[in-house]
């Protein structure tokens, strides 16, 4: 058992008291495995993953366990915690455009995470580990990318970079959230094909958030649905999507088929 | 308005200013002595019930002069403040809302007159036109207001853009409406920030001037001449410097701490709970 | 980048040639008329054939275009004329002559200020709310408040007469210029810590700190290497102004700390009429607050990867 | 990034030490201290030029570089300098001088007739700039008649003409300017009014390092014709603040402070009682006071004046703001200075009597008003100062507040030396602080000066109806060589500017100094300009 979440519960301190936001969330992750979360905006998900990764500051009060092999992350100190994460616990976040310091290049900030990570200290010897991250993604002209600044390159591309720290650190478990939404579509088939590479090559398991049914049916094995902050369903992926029991599942998928419908139709339309 | 209540510091600020604005105001009645008054017998008479702050090296209530220099001080440092700010956003409104030539000359102008260093140009000007009150403000004025031009054509430039002015423009609405109904009540906020930011810088300006002899003349009270008066007797009677001091200090930090405080409160996006 | 530096350059040829024409006009508003001005200056009775020939010799009586063409031409051959008092004393030298203590001066203030107000602003704005933030904002606010005639005389008499430790006054060795410095830099060091304070709490909520922290990132290098780095930008135009302001705010500061400096120049300028080193002085403060602007926006566009391909 | 914003930082930080380091090494005056015989004096001004023959220079590094024919002693008398003696034709016109022979220049010129011929050639050539002194007239006028004023007579005997008796020439010719001797090597196209090239005189010290604005040292001349002096170096610290040269005193950064004006009554007072140092002070030199305008159409009315003089309470000045330091003046020229003892009755203090002169002229108290008006017009005279002469200021403010309860408004205006000097030059003032010129030129060049626009006395007293009469009785004592003749023209002239109350004396100014205690013998010479280090030494 890779990842064990046991009642995860997150409030917020306000002025008013603690209002809670995340109740009792449970769930477990295997190795290999992929779990995919689904919700609307605001049902609480990027907070429980944030919550997984310990990245919530004071404001946040956290109760219950989150066991990463077998040690509750929520209580270690933050030095360990920081150990963890990109090297344990690879997270490839929401929208990429601003993920990078827009100050310095990108050789300089892949670097500086693999040094932090890996006690290699030579850089000659991290550059070639990136490069041959780059080219598991066959993305050839690799040195030119690392010498190009954050704002030179497209969004699809600065998350294939996310992508590729991954790959280099090799982490236990990955966490995406919502790595398709900030990007044109493309791009999302080619990160979900890159994302499903790296489970084949390295067995990591991932929990993959995100509120669009059709990718997450391409890539989780299991899925749960939340809302407002809790677990309403969970199942394999198929029978989520095809016998929905609760109700804001239902109305997610109902909402979904409208659409998938709506753009059948016109196709039709404009191709006769 | 809530978060400016909340900060404690800055309610103690505005507390010292609103009660030294009173004081200032209705100083006959604060104060105990007629600020002129000498009897220089009590000279550098230390504190008593008689002259509750001593007296100068006149024999002079240094407690009353206190209280009548808040007028020499502070309003004529608003005095200041008001004529600079008043050209200031003249100016600025009218080049940023217009812009086209008449906001590009006035810029350029305004970048020219930037370049001088303002204490050495006010210091030039009134060691040229002579020494007297008049002069001290219309140094004040010819410098700074270029600075406040600006900064106001900054801040119009930028709501030029907002929807509601360009709706009101699209319904032909008259320009000056626009102006007053529109663009004056918003700048209006960040001018009184930048107004009390700039508060302490002319009332210590003001006080050096008196140091170097240019300033206000007596016998009128006033905190920077009572501060350079004071001066001269540092060696041997230090604790002259105590009251002027004091209240300058006290005074040009409460303007700061409020002045900081309202930018915070109104700059949103800067304040993070 | 060359043609970048170039373009630049020739913008602030019109407004050179603009500072040059308000340090020219500002003399001509005084009352009294610059020829007697120069006698009585000398102790000379300014009788009329007197003022007459004084006139002559300064040439005050071709029109106003051509004194300020000819002025103009002399300044670019750097000859600012001579002093009124003293007529072979050569404005150019007198200024060449005080302007290192200045510089050394603002200088060593200007390091000052980035050496004290630097790690404070982060700490004030990692820390925020806590004691050393509320301690150091207190702080902040007095020593801004404090007229620096009288901060410079306390601070004088705290270190060299109570505690005998630091010079009083006269500018030959390094620790001479250790108290004027402090007191010169004191309001720029609070200036600045709120400036670095409130750009840091701007980007604390940048993406790309917390990317970092998702890559586990130190929270050290994080604070120092990313987020202070881009909080130094909005910075980086304000300390370039205040150099400038730093030297052109020395004047009070050289009276009482006894520094040769070109401020106490210009003051002995203006309370003796020598007007061509009051121009010569308006004139050069113009230009260095030019070419410090100049010299400060290419660096910040040199630094700022996004506007450097641009150049 | 960040690599070059460190680079930069730390290129920064290398430059400047190196620059700091790079700088002037400490004056040595510093590094000695003990038995060395090294004073460090402060001035609140650069030496500036020291040119002999011009006017811009600081009076006491003149007097310690230059010398001239004769000295004058504390009490007035005349001694011999580089003239060993001198005699006097009948008719007072004629001067013969004998010189010195074994005198010469630090540049190693001989000193004899003919340099001090071209030295008094030197002067007579800039008259425009020495138009104030009467002595400089009178030998211009011989010039202008063909005749040759200044003559070498013998290789060490001079001769000097003027075109009419003029007995205070000796006590001009000893004061420190303009006739103070210079090599002529240094002179620059034969004359010194456009400047000298080197400052060689025969004096005791030799000007040495000159940093400008900072400070400047003085050593003694090595080939020095006299006695040389104990100190053997002066190093002059320009301190332009008071409380900084105060400071500075106290922390033994300098050892001196020496002058009227640069040492207040209350600092005399601290540091004459501190611990370490001590204090010292001269006999009463120069009437302070303040010079009414005859021509205004207020103070021009003598009840007016008069009733000022009453108003003044000289006691307190002299108690409250100069601790007792300057004794109060009752007349014009206090009863030391030759000539002046001649009886006359000071005005009391009396502000019945001031208010009852202000009522005979008209000027009546107004119910409501709190000052006295006239015609509808306010009783309101301004009195000048100079912005940065702090007792002058403080004598304002009080004379404002005690002429407030006469019912008199007396606006005070500061303003700074140069625009004050102006005013006194062109006459446009109602009140103005003002100061005999002190022993040796009181009361002969002090009245001398009145005949013409030196200072504001000339156009002040236009107002009196036999002013050309005043002046000429001052040319009569100045000419006259009848000893009785002379104390009659100065009797006169006196008078009536006592009973017009031109002048409202205040204090008799002693010059003064405060100084560490390893000083010793710091005395005063007869005037306040000079700086007497040839007597000074370190214990």
């Amino acid at each position: 058992m890779i990842l064990e979440v046991k009642n995860l519960c997150v409030s917020v301190r306000t002025k008013k008291g603690l209002h809670p936001l995340v109740s009792d969330v449970t769930f477990n992750l295997e190795k290999n495995h992929c779990l995919g979360i689904l919700g609307e905006s605001g049902s609480g998900k990027s907070l429980t993953c944030k919550a997984v990764m310990g990245l919530l500051d004071a404001n946040f009060h956290l109760e219950g366990e989150v066991l990463f092999h077998g040690k509750n992350i929520l209580t270690m100190f933050e030095k360990e915690k920081s150990l963890i994460r990109g090297k344990e616990i690879c997270m490839v976040i929401q929208n990429p455009m601003t993920a990078f310091n827009p100050l310095f290049s990108m050789e300089n900030q892949l670097l500086e995470t693999l040094q932090t990570h890996l006690h290699v200290k030579n850089k000659k010897e991290l550059l070639r580990l990136i490069l041959e991250a780059f080219e598991k993604m066959n993305l050839h002209e690799g040195e030119a990318i690392l010498k190009k600044y954050p704002h030179q390159l497209s969004g699809g591309m600065l998350q294939r970079m996310m992508i590729a720290l991954c790959i280099a650190l090799n982490p236990s478990v990955i966490i995406a959230d919502e790595p398709t939404t900030a990007i044109d579509v493309v791009n999302q088939v080619e990160v979900i094909r890159e994302l499903k590479k790296v489970r084949e090559l390295y067995q990591t398991s991932m929990l993959f958030i995100s509120h669009d049914l059709s990718i997450l049916s391409q890539i989780s094995d299991t899925m749960m649905v939340m809302h407002q902050g809790k677990i309403v369903e969970s199942g394999r992926a198929q029978e989520i999507i095809f016998s929905p029991k609760e109700a804001p599942t239902k109305e997610l998928i109902s909402t979904r088929l409208k659409l998938i419908e709506a753009f059948q139709r016109c196709v039709k339309e404009c191709s006769c | 308005m809530k978060r400016l209540l909340s900060d404690k510091l800055a309610i103690l600020a505005l507390s010292i200013l609103v009660t030294v604005m009173i004081m200032g105001l209705f100083a006959p009645f604060f104060s105990l002595h007629d600020p002129l008054e000498q009897n220089i017998a009590f000279k550098f008479a230390g504190m008593s019930w008689e002259y509750p702050l001593g007296t100068d090296h006149l024999g002079r209530c240094i407690y009353s002069r206190l209280i009548f220099g808040i007028r020499n001080t502070v309003f004529l440092a608003m005095l200041t403040m008001v004529c600079t700010i008043g050209i200031g956003v003249v100016v600025g409104v009218i080049s940023g809302y217009y812009k086209g030539v008449v906001d590009e000359m006035m810029m350029r102008f305004c970048d020219v007159m930037l370049s001088f260093p303002s204490q050495v140009m006010i210091l030039a000007i009134v060691g040229v036109l002579g020494v007297g009150i008049e002069n001290i403000i219309l140094a004040n004025i010819v410098i700074k207001w270029t600075w406040y031009a600006r900064m106001i054509r900054g801040m119009v430039a930028g709501y030029n853009y907002k929807n509601y002015v360009l709706y009101a423009k699209t319904i032909g609405k008259s320009d000056r409406f626009i102006i007053s109904r529109h663009l004056l009540p918003n700048i209006f906020s960040e001018i009184i920030i930048l107004a009390t930011l700039d508060m302490g810088w002319v009332i210590i300006n003001i006080s050096t001037l008196s140091f170097l002899g240019l300033g206000i003349q007596p016998p009128f009270p006033e905190w920077g001449a009572m501060l350079s008066e004071a001066k001269n007797v540092l060696m041997s009677n230090p604790s002259q410097m105590m009251a002027p001091g004091v209240a300058i200090l006290v005074v040009v930090a409460s303007f700061n701490i409020l002045g900081d405080a309202l930018r915070d409160m109104l700059d949103v996006k800067g304040v993070v709970k | 980048m060359r043609n970048y530096v170039l373009k630049r350059l020739l913008f602030t040829l019109p407004m050179m040639l603009a500072i040059s024409f308000i340090a020219f006009v500002i003399i001509s508003f005084i009352p009294s008329d610059p020829a007697e001005v120069a006698l009585r200056v000398n102790e000379i009775i300014p009788t009329h054939e007197a003022v007459a020939s004084m006139r002559e010799s300064l040439g005050l009586n071709d029109p106003f275009l051509v004194r300020y063409v000819n002025w103009l031409y002399d300044c670019l051959r750097l000859d600012f004329g001579s002093s009124y008092i003293n007529h072979n004393r050569l404005v150019f030298d007198e200024i060449l002559r005080s302007l290192p203590a200045t510089l050394k001066l603002a200088l060593f203030s200007f390091i000052l200020v980035i050496v004290v107000s630097f790690p404070i602003g982060i700490l004030s704005a990692v820390f925020k709310d806590s004691i050393t933030d509320k301690v150091a904002r207190v702080f902040m606010f007095l020593f801004t408040a404090i007229p620096n005639y009288w901060l410079g005389l306390i601070l004088m008499w705290f270190f060299a007469i109570h505690f005998n430790l630091l010079p009083t006054s006269g500018a030959t060795s390094f620790v001479h210029y250790i108290l004027p410095a402090i007191t010169l830099s004191m309001t720029y060091v609070s200036t600045y810590i709120r400036l670095i304070r409130n750009s840091m709490l701007e980007n604390m909520q940048e993406n790309y700190l917390f990317y970092a922290r998702v890559r586990g990132i130190s929270e050290v290098v994080i604070v120092l290497k990313h987020l202070f780095t881009n909080s130094l930008q909005s910075t980086m135009n304000a300390l370039g102004m205040s150099f400038v302001q730093l030297i052109a705010g020395t004047f009070v500061i050289e009276n009482i700390f006894a520094i040769p400096g070109i401020g106490r120049l210009c003051i002995s300028a203006i309370f003796n009429r020598d007007y061509p080193i009051i121009q010569a002085y308006i004139l050069m403060m113009g230009l260095l607050f030019v070419f410090c602007n100049l010299f400060i926006d290419i660096i910040q566009t040199y630094l700022d990867p996004k506007q450097r391909r641009s150049m | 990034m960040k690599k070059i914003g460190l680079a930069i930082l730390a290129l920064v930080v290398i430059g400047v030490g190196f620059y700091f380091s790079s700088s002037k090494e400490e004056p040595k005056a510093e590094a000695s201290k003990k038995s060395e015989q090294v004073v460090t004096f402060a001035n609140f001004r650069d030496i500036r030029d020291l040119n002999p023959h011009l006017y811009s220079g600081e009076l006491y590094a003149q007097n310690m570089l230059f010398e001239s024919l004769v000295h004058i002693a504390n009490d007035g008398k005349i001694e011999p300098w580089l003239a060993t003696e001198w005699k006097i034709s009948e008719d007072g016109k004629t001067y013969v001088f004998k010189l010195r022979e074994d005198v010469s220049f630090s540049d190693g010129e001989k000193f004899n007739a003919k340099a001090a011929k071209a030295n008094f050639d030197a002067i007579l050539s800039n008259i425009k700039r020495h138009g104030w002194l009467e002595s400089v007239r009178l030998m211009d006028a011989i010039n202008q008649k063909g005749g040759e004023a200044v003559q070498a007579s013998g290789e060490y005997e001079l001769t000097l003409k003027l075109d009419a008796p003029y007995y205070p020439l000796l006590v001009e010719l000893g004061v420190i300017r303009p006739f103070r001797f210079i090599s002529p090597k240094a002179f620059i196209n034969g004359t010194t009014k456009d400047g000298v090239s080197a400052l060689s005189g025969t004096g005791r010290y030799v000007l040495k390092e000159n940093h400008k604005d900072e400070y400047a040292v003085f050593e003694v001349n090595p080939n020095y014709w006299g006695k040389k002096p104990e100190l053997q170096k002066v190093v002059v610290k320009v301190i332009p603040d008071n409380q900084t040269r105060l400071m500075a005193l106290e922390k033994g950064e300098i050892d001196l402070i020496f002058g009227v004006n640069m040492v207040d009554s209350a600092s005399y007072n601290k540091f004459a009682n501190l611990k370490g140092f001590r204090g010292a002070m001269s006999e009463p030199l120069s009437t302070r006071m303040i010079l009414l305008n005859t021509t205004d159409a207020i103070t021009g009315d003598i009840n007016v004046r008069q009733a000022i003089q009453h108003a003044t309470d000289k006691e307190t000045i002299s108690k409250a703001i100069f601790a007792g330091i300057e004794s109060p003046a009752e007349l014009l020229l206090s009863k030391n200075t030759p000539y002046a003892n001649i009886g006359l009755t000071p005005y009391a203090f009396d502000k019945a009597k001031a208010e009852s002169l202000l009522e005979a002229s008209g000027w009546m108290k107004v119910e409501g008003k709190k000052y006295r008006q006239k015609e509808g017009r306010e009783l309101a005279i301004t009195l000048n100062y100079n912005s940065n002469n702090v007792t002058d200021k403080t004598i304002a403010e009080f004379l404002q507040g005690e002429f407030a309860k006469i019912g008199m408004n007396l606006n005070i205006v500061g303003e700074e030396e140069q625009a004050n000097r102006d005013r006194m030059k062109a006459g446009t003032f109602q009140m103005v602080f003002n100061i005999s010129w002190g022993m040796p030129y009181d009361p002969q060049s002090f009245l001398a000066g009145m005949r013409k626009v030196v200072y504001g006395d000339y156009l002040a007293q236009q107002g009196l109806h036999d002013k050309a009469l005043i002046d000429e009785s001052i040319l009569h004592a100045l000419e006259s060589t009848d000893e009785t003749k002379r104390q009659e023209h100065y009797r006169f002239v006196l008078t009536r500017l006592h009973d017009e109350a031109v002048y409202l004396p205040l204090t008799y100014e002693r010059n003064r100094a405060i100084f560490n205690q390893k000083l010793e013998n710091v005395g005063f010479d007869v005037s306040k300009y000079e700086v007497p280090f040839e007597r000074m030494r370190v214990k």
